[in-house]
């Protein structure tokens, strides 16, 4: 049952030392603002979930978080490689990090399963592809009927699962618009679901029948974040800050520029602080 | 060989965009593919489908993203899906009937790296990995690939299979059950290439304006093949230039944003 | 590439003797006109598939034109049984009926998996039930990571989906609103889709993002066929005819009425009568 | 035994809604179970959550629906899914706590048979069949059933097993893989009866206002099972009262809908 909460105290009562986690976001409503909070209360030893892990993720490795990293593409969209994920995986720096990876369909597939409550999910995918080969969580499964060998990977269920999202109204529903990518799925998987939001409305009564909306009762905790998802966007509030992420280029070449930016930005920031970083990327509503 | 007024990435993109039609249903990846199909579509292919993995299908965005989500994708989109939906309804289901890729590392069958450079357990390079790449380079009708010729990217061997193309060749893709066609066309920055009929190999069919068979042998880590007949690209007509200019002056102006501290200019292909 | 055309000529282009079809909608957007044209045509020897066949299958079953059902409910919604249904399996008449049966669960992840292009669903399902024991399409599958036997059913991959739907543009495109129910999956998983529609409007530039809205290169024919689901409804633009669907359960109680209602009503009638059957049920727009 | 100024079947609504509260998620039968839950609804569960197989989420209809699938349903709710997200997310993710169902034939053991009445080949009445009670039966975190009592209805071995309920009794549940309750709760238009925690077999709790033991095994098909302590169910309040009748009322008039030729008064629950 969705309890409306600060940040801190979302993070704190959700997010555990040595938890399997997903901050899932497809470029659009990244839920940087709790990644960064789980940054701030240093929870470590983290399993990290998520298609696309970019910056917040490399944010959170770089920090030392990260024990295991479980993935279908890592980059910084459009700008190139994450420097401190490969710091990491390539030279242990600052520590080392497992990697479990997989396709985009394959994680698609298995957070789907995921919410649908199922141990695994069979697609049509890897054929010929050499992470089969590396990953044993790949498997395969005959269909009875065809006989036809398509995959099998185990479902995602993370022990928690952070997204971003438009509006909540006041009974704790959820709503989530624009490119809604992974973030249903994501949310329904999980033991528990913290949902930061741009705005809290009276209720969703005028909505159309048909919109992603997640009932407050599949949800544990909400915090009003405005500017929660930056340098990312939400859809109908703000444009995505691509200036933000060419930066991040930049300060993540470098260990120490890594770590003096991390002070600054992360460490020494607080929730309210994202409002202004998207005051100037704010849309006509 | 005179100068010429366009560059040979606006060639590529160009002869890329050249490639598709207002029937595709075209899965574009981002980067130099995502700037053919728009090409495509705003001169020649007014109708093609565009399809992005992020859920967007029917986009027709005024500018490039620079992600694979933005939001003018949404903007646009005759409608956008959730990612489970596209990668089974659209991606699975056989609709798209042309994967759009680039690659990091490419061999003469069409195999693409998108992986690691070096050894999987200890890379020397971490590469982003293969995202939706394995399963539109199998479910996609055809797949073409885009990239700029270079000895590190077009190799003898790659490191690692990310996406399958035609393996090692011949009927490699027939004999583990894949029904589809597989990388048919590779258009670089110098040649339009095509797979030989029987052994699959890439084949040049076609250098650009200028272009000597001597330049695409030196920027490519394999003894490249020549068709018997090999045609030259007609170069960019003052549209296609003119189109794509302006598309890239557009993405560049918007790309810079909000001015935020310490913003660079300009966008580069990821 | 949808074509619009009248709904007697999508009919006789896409519906064959002997085909596999379905005719879907889950008590919402019932594409009745395009039944009732098949009807007209006398196009026969049909594999049906519906999850919740009802009057439309009723009809058809009792006009003999039908070899085998596939469904996971068949009945008169809220009203009772399927009297011409009954006939046809109890007493074969007009013609003894070929049933293959199932649960909801069952075909909604089997249609899933036919708009997915695979070859089955599996799911968590059937556990104690019978139907498993007398439907020889109800097999299972092992998770190759827990062990746990699941459910397998083959994906449901017609020759042709008829749909009723609130909208098309222009191009082709169709939007469906409301109660979407199944109706997505069964036209993607078809190998050919026609559309009957209460309207055709400019483009869906107005429309939410999320919507659940079929591309125009996903349909073959697309008819224009006002009220053309009435005795059921479509959401926005008229209600269910409830008292249509009591009236049932009486005409089709006897074997002459029936036949003399569909004399009246459906060989002698034409898809431009829908319009004038919903006037009375339009709901202010 | 002084007349009652309530039916049996008003009664058995009321005493089917009390059983429900304002936390639970109801996947919701179509005819008494949907009275049920929107009674309770209306009165002591306002927060209650309906869902429907159709796919609304959250329903509030202000008339009772006559197929499961009216129009009141999606305009109430909070949001509408389609079908197979219904089934796979909703009710198999684990989701719904009480599946509320109805039932032709029942036995001692909460196995209901919605199918066929006879052999399953060659049945001698032919039931509209399973529907989404299968997984309803075995997905739900327990299941409520709701029935008025007939010896053809409740009978000592059902034709066929359309859903599971505690099969042979004791831990068949288990045996079978099952991690859900099943049947904990039967609601007759006589009596309140609950599984025996050993055997399973329904064993009447309660007795609605005026009934006796004797009716409630005359409309019984075996040998019924009476607790130690037989409680009386409490009868209806003036409150469940008008709420049911006001409900009923509303539904008659809407479902009398546009007065097409020919149309019957009333409905019946299917």
């Amino acid at each position: 049952m969705a309890r409306m909460m600060p940040l801190d105290e979302a993070v704190r009562q959700n997010l555990r030392p040595g938890d399997t986690a997903a901050f899932e976001g497809f470029t659009h409503l990244i839920p940087t603002a709790a990644a960064h909070e789980a940054i701030r209360q240093k929870i470590g030893n983290l399993t990290l979930i998520r298609m696309t892990p970019d910056v917040v993720y490399d944010q959170m490795i770089g920090m030392g978080l990260v024990k295991k990293l479980v993935f279908s593409y890592a980059g910084n969209p459009g700008v190139g490689l994450l420097r401190r994920m490969r710091d990491a995986v390539e030279n242990g720096w600052p520590q080392a990090v497992e990697v479990e990876e997989h396709s985009h369909a394959a994680m698609a597939n298995a957070y789907e399963a995921g919410a649908a409550g199922l141990p695994c999910a069979i697609f049509r995918g890897y054929r010929g592809a050499e992470l089969a080969r590396v990953n044993p969580n790949i498997k395969s499964v005959t269909c009875p009927f065809t006989g036809e060998q398509l995959a099998a990977v185990p479902a995602i269920r993370p022990d928690v699962t952070f997204i971003h999202a438009q509006k909540a109204d006041r009974k704790g529903n959820v709503l989530v618009e624009g490119i809604i990518g992974i973030q249903k799925e994501a949310a329904l998987a999980a033991r528990r679901t913290v949902v930061t939001v741009e705005e809290i409305v009276d209720d969703f009564s005028n909505a159309h029948p048909n919109l992603c909306i997640l009932p407050h009762w599949t949800i544990d905790a909400i915090s009003l974040v405005p500017g929660g998802a930056h340098p990312s966007y939400a859809h109908g509030y703000y444009a995505r800050d691509n200036a933000a992420y060419l930066e991040w280029d930049e300060v993540s070449a470098d260990r120490e520029r890594f770590q003096a930016w991390m002070e600054e930005n992360v460490l020494n920031a607080a929730p309210q602080d994202f409002a202004n970083r998207v005051e100037k990327l704010r849309t006509a509503q | 060989m005179t100068r010429q007024d366009f560059t040979p990435n606006e060639m590529m993109t160009i002869a890329a965009s050249r490639a598709l039609t207002s029937e595709d249903v075209c899965f574009v990846g981002i980067g130099a593919p995502s700037a053919a199909c728009n090409v495509a579509r705003l001169t020649h292919a007014p109708d093609i489908t565009l399809i992005y993995e992020s859920g967007t299908i029917g986009t027709a965005p005024d500018v490039l993203p620079l992600s694979i989500g933005d939001g003018e994708l949404c903007e646009t989109a005759l409608t956008t899906v959730s990612v489970p939906e596209m990668f089974r309804y659209w991606l699975q289901g056989g609709r798209v009937s042309i994967g759009f890729l680039g690659a990091a590392q490419l061999d003469r069958f069409g195999n693409i790296n998108t992986t690691v450079v070096g050894d999987y357990d200890k890379p020397k390079v971490r590469l982003p990995g293969g995202g939706g790449a394995p399963e539109i380079a199998t479910s996609s009708g055809q797949v073409y690939i885009t990239m700029a010729q270079s000895k590190r990217g077009m190799v003898e061997k790659i490191d690692f299979y990310t996406s399958f193309g035609h393996g090692d060749g011949g009927n490699h893709r027939q004999r583990l059950g894949i029904d589809t066609k597989g990388p048919t066309l590779l258009i670089t920055d110098l040649a339009i290439w095509q797979p030989d009929p029987e052994t699959k190999e890439f084949t040049v069919v076609s250098l650009h304006p200028g272009v000597t068979r001597e330049q695409v042998q030196e920027t490519c880590g394999w003894t490249v093949k020549f068709a018997d007949r090999l045609e030259e690209t007609p170069p960019p007509t003052p549209l296609e230039l003119s189109t794509l200019r302006d598309l890239k002056a557009r993405t560049e102006r918007a790309h810079k944003g909000a001015e935020a501290p310490g913003a660079r200019k300009g966008s580069k292909d990821g």
